[in-house]
């Protein structure tokens, strides 16, 4: 493994140290409970919203903090759903009179954690409740199984509750409006790439020189088949035709898609994928309203990305376009 | 409290925590076949502060001491495996509050409950190719060897052999709950890192049972 | 190769209409010439600022074209400087009556075509000036050879002077001050793989499973020498310690300091390697005012990071805190 | 323009084209050694330009149409290789302006003008490890031969025979000018990619002169 760590016990918290360093202003640190919380939270006068998570998946969730965003994420270690604990006492910090919204990405643990955090939550007086992710249209069969995954269009989710939170909308219509975008959210990603969780020190899956996952989850789960690598386009029809038939998005549709690289992909690959499907959605007669391409939800080093689509209307076109600050910061 | 029971209590819940730190990378290795590889990490993370906080958990009766554990696996252990075990630890505390002193037929309740709460917690049923998979059979074993009044070293023997037994036989199920339910049918071919973990605790516990502290 | 590409000679074309239909409404692309240029330039009231070197960098340059930092960017093929024509082009396209400033990242190649162009361009009877960048430490004996290359410190240069021209600063303020900008910025990189060029198909380079190239370049050139894998803070010190020795910076100084991802390293490992390197500096009694932790100047799919500082002055500082609006958005 | 020297400048020229589209592949990877494997993909792109508008160059003149040849290296080639190889045949076609007839010390003059230019446009000298360590000593041996009053078969294959000797005494050189320079004493050991390019060149010229177009 050639990596940049030290101890790999200390992946996370060193990680957390170093976002609480380089935002000494706008966020602080409760090393205790893997906490980054706004500095300004909890505010008295809005829903405060907390992420949680395993690690890894960064810039989610934890430089997704700050104003018009999450109040806070208490992100468990690499790719495990935090404990209990590190939940039920971040709520408590972070309870607000207006309550708190936790959101969480739909797999088992993260479930289980957050369920029992909120129960705990409000056996001591504390308002809050919880709204869960799932776009990855990846998982088939889900009714019969544990259900969709929550993948990188969690991005909007918060984006959409972060600035309605922020305007001052109410624990319910935050809710309201944090299911409405989940429901209009679709995403499948693929893997070109394996990625080496740094406690194991290996790649977490062996993909052949040519091979590729498609329909990978973001903690290197398999996905729905393996494949032969192919060109650029043809792979992101591969990830693009299963969204657009899913929800679907149709002519006429105005949207907001997101190339999402999975961490070990460059730029310009995000750019040359991010331009065939623009041209697809185009030819479909959607409007691309709102573009997205970088990394936003991402698995280590994996090489590979994914596709999201959300159906705009004029609320959610208006909350994705809201100001927000950030502790992942460009200039 | 210094009853053999009691004594046995914290034998075992020591062989559970020491198997989990010892056998951190083997679990994690079985969970990236078609899980994400953590399971081996989050359960060693977890019971290490069990091992590091050892004496200075509450002992008032048996049942006091394992919800004080099953608090820390619940609190401290990331991803699925917290809940779950907790939720076991916390059933298994429930059925021996107030108590110094199990039978064997103790045990068999508080086995049974913490099979029901892992049920309620998770969701799943048996042949979805969980942990649960391991420890059903091997508590209906133990049931069967205390019913015929077999010695504590027969029945953990014999739990043994039945958990390793269940736990291979997990390898030809396919997966519908946890992570490995994703992959579908490419669940089938390997052996749930859950199941297997209560294989080779009880492997242990076996093989050390003889040499356990006794009343003298 | 895995790779997200169609044609690999068409993977920077590609790659520019990407970042094009992304940005319709602030960017123009002029295919002929690979530029990707600011849609209200040139402006007649400010110094026109164009950057050009070869790909693989992104965002250098391509997506830091915009408001406060670039009017154009005429990239060249992967690593390969761009040709003559492209730079005279686009000098030509975005002549002001204030000027235009070329920047050019100090390679041989960059500068013949920046030279030949800035040339042309004057006998044309545009104002022309070229400013080089040289921030990269790891080159040594850089007089008795080309010099020292220009790398990610490029960003702060591109940021001073964006930010100078846009407060309508003339050519020879802007050059002080990029001048200045860059007399004071040192960076060093380490690469833990070896990039693959989308025309080549294989690694640029081997490195052994538990090697690493310590000062290697941005186009994959070989640093200063191999070195076996170290824990993430060694691995930071050794590319501290020289950046510190340098200019040199010390116990008393403001810097900025950049954790460069060089493509392929996550987003975790960025903020392990700023913990220690803002460790490092406070100890020294240097300290951090303003922190950059991210992907600024790439290498393709290259795992490594540089470090880069600068040292601050209330000018620099200022210039460096203006606003900027650049085609690399997060929300 | 009919001529025999215009017949050949035409073939040199398409020569050295077509072998920069040929060896794409090859040429890059001589650049990966210690550069970073541009060298092929740059003079490829650029070469193929050559080639695509081979019959639209004004042919007034030998000069007139290296001069176009020359702009569309210069304007279209990337990397360092665009303005080297542009600056090369730019003075090759001011040394050849005007003129339909070229004579043996007429290409060598050219070539020493070529020289000129790309010592003069890179700053590079003899044993800086770049393509003048092959061009130079292959002009020298050129000079020799033209003097000695060698046919043109005769010349064009001790020129490639002294180009590939030159080319591999580059391995031993340390690059003082380039990319490779950057990598101190670890560019010894590999040839120069530019030098090889050269021999390359030179002796595709010499299996081919031949058969070359001839005046009937
Ligand atoms: N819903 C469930 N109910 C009971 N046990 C489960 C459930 N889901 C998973 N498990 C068990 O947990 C093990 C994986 O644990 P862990 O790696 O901590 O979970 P994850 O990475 O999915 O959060 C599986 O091998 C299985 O035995
Ligand atoms: N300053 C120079 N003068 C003359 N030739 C040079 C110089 N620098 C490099 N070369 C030649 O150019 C070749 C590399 O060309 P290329 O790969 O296009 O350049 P780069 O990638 O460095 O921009 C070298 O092999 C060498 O022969
Ligand atoms: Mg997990
Ligand atoms: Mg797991
Ligand atoms: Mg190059
Ligand atoms: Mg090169």
């Amino acid at each position: 493994m050639k990596k940049f760590v030290n101890d790999p016990q200390q992946y996370v918290p060193e990680m957390l140290e170093g976002i609480a360093l380089a935002n000494p202003d706008t966020l602080r640190y409760v090393p205790e409970y893997n906490l980054i919380m706004r500095s300004d939270a909890p505010r008295q006068d809005k829903v405060s919203i907390i992420q949680g998570s395993g690690s890894g998946h960064e810039p989610a969730h934890v430089l997704t903090v700050g104003r018009g965003m999450l109040d806070g994420a208490c992100p468990g270690d690499v790719f495990a759903a935090p404990p209990m604990d590190y939940v039920y006492e971040t709520t408590k910090l972070l309870a607000s009179p207006k309550g708190v919204l936790l959101l969480v990405n739909n797999y088992t643990g993260d479930k289980m954690a957050f369920d029992m955090a909120q129960e705990m939550s409000l056996a001591d007086g504390v308002t809050v409740k919880t709204l869960f992710i799932d776009d990855d249209v990846s998982v088939q069969d889900s009714t019969y199984t544990v259900g969709r995954r929550g993948v990188a269009g969690n991005f909007f989710v918060m984006k959409a509750v972060g600035a309605a939170a922020e305007a001052g909308a109410d624990l319910d219509e935050v809710i309201r409006i944090g299911e409405k975008v989940n429901s209009v959210t679709r995403t499948m990603g693929l893997a070109l790439t394996a990625c080496t969780p740094p406690a194991k020190g290996s790649p977490l899956f062996e993909l052949g020189d040519d091979e590729i996952e498609i329909g990978v989850g973001i903690h290197g789960e398999p996905g729905r088949r393996r494949a032969k690598i192919e060109p650029a386009d043809a792979l992101v029809d591969e990830l693009l035709e299963p969204v657009l038939a899913d929800l679907p998005y149709e002519s006429g549709d105005r949207v907001a898609l997101m190339i999402n690289g999975l961490g070990g992909t460059p730029i310009s690959e995000l750019y040359i994928a991010y331009r065939h499907a623009h041209k697809v959605l185009t030819e479909r007669g959607i409007t691309v309203a709102r573009s997205y391409v970088g990394e936003y939800c991402t698995s280590l080093d994996m090489a590979g990305v994914s596709v999201t689509l959300v159906k705009l209307d004029d609320e959610i076109e208006q909350l994705l376009a809201a100001p927000a600050e950030i502790g992942l910061r460009i200039f | 409290m210094t009853t053999q029971s009691y004594r046995d209590t914290e034998f075992v819940v020591h062989s559970i925590a020491q198997t989990a730190v010892d056998n951190e990378k083997t679990f994690g290795d079985l969970d990236s076949v078609v899980g994400d590889g953590d399971f081996g990490f989050s359960l060693a993370r977890g019971f290490e502060i069990v091992l590091a906080d050892w004496d200075s958990y509450d002992r008032t009766d048996i049942g006091v001491f394992l919800q004080k554990i099953a608090v820390v696996i619940t609190g401290r252990i990331g991803g699925t495996s917290g809940p779950i075990w907790g939720t076991a630890f916390l059933r298994a505390a429930t059925g021996s509050k107030g108590r110094d002193e199990l039978t064997g037929r103790d045990v068999v309740a508080m086995l049974r409950a913490a099979i029901e709460g892992i049920k309620a917690r998770g969701g799943a049923e048996l042949g979805d190719k969980t942990l649960l998979d391991a420890l059903s059979p091997m508590t209906d074993v133990i049931e069967q060897k205390v019913g015929e009044g077999a010695s504590s070293d027969e029945i953990v023997a014999a739990a043994a052999v039945a958990a390793r037994t269940a736990a291979d036989a997990t390898v030809t199920m396919q997966a519908r709950r946890g992570r490995a339910a994703y992959t579908g049918e490419r669940s089938i071919g390997s052996p749930d890192p859950g199941a297997v973990a209560v294989a080779v605790i009880l492997e242990r516990l076996a093989s050390e049972w003889s040499h356990r502290p006794q009343q003298s």
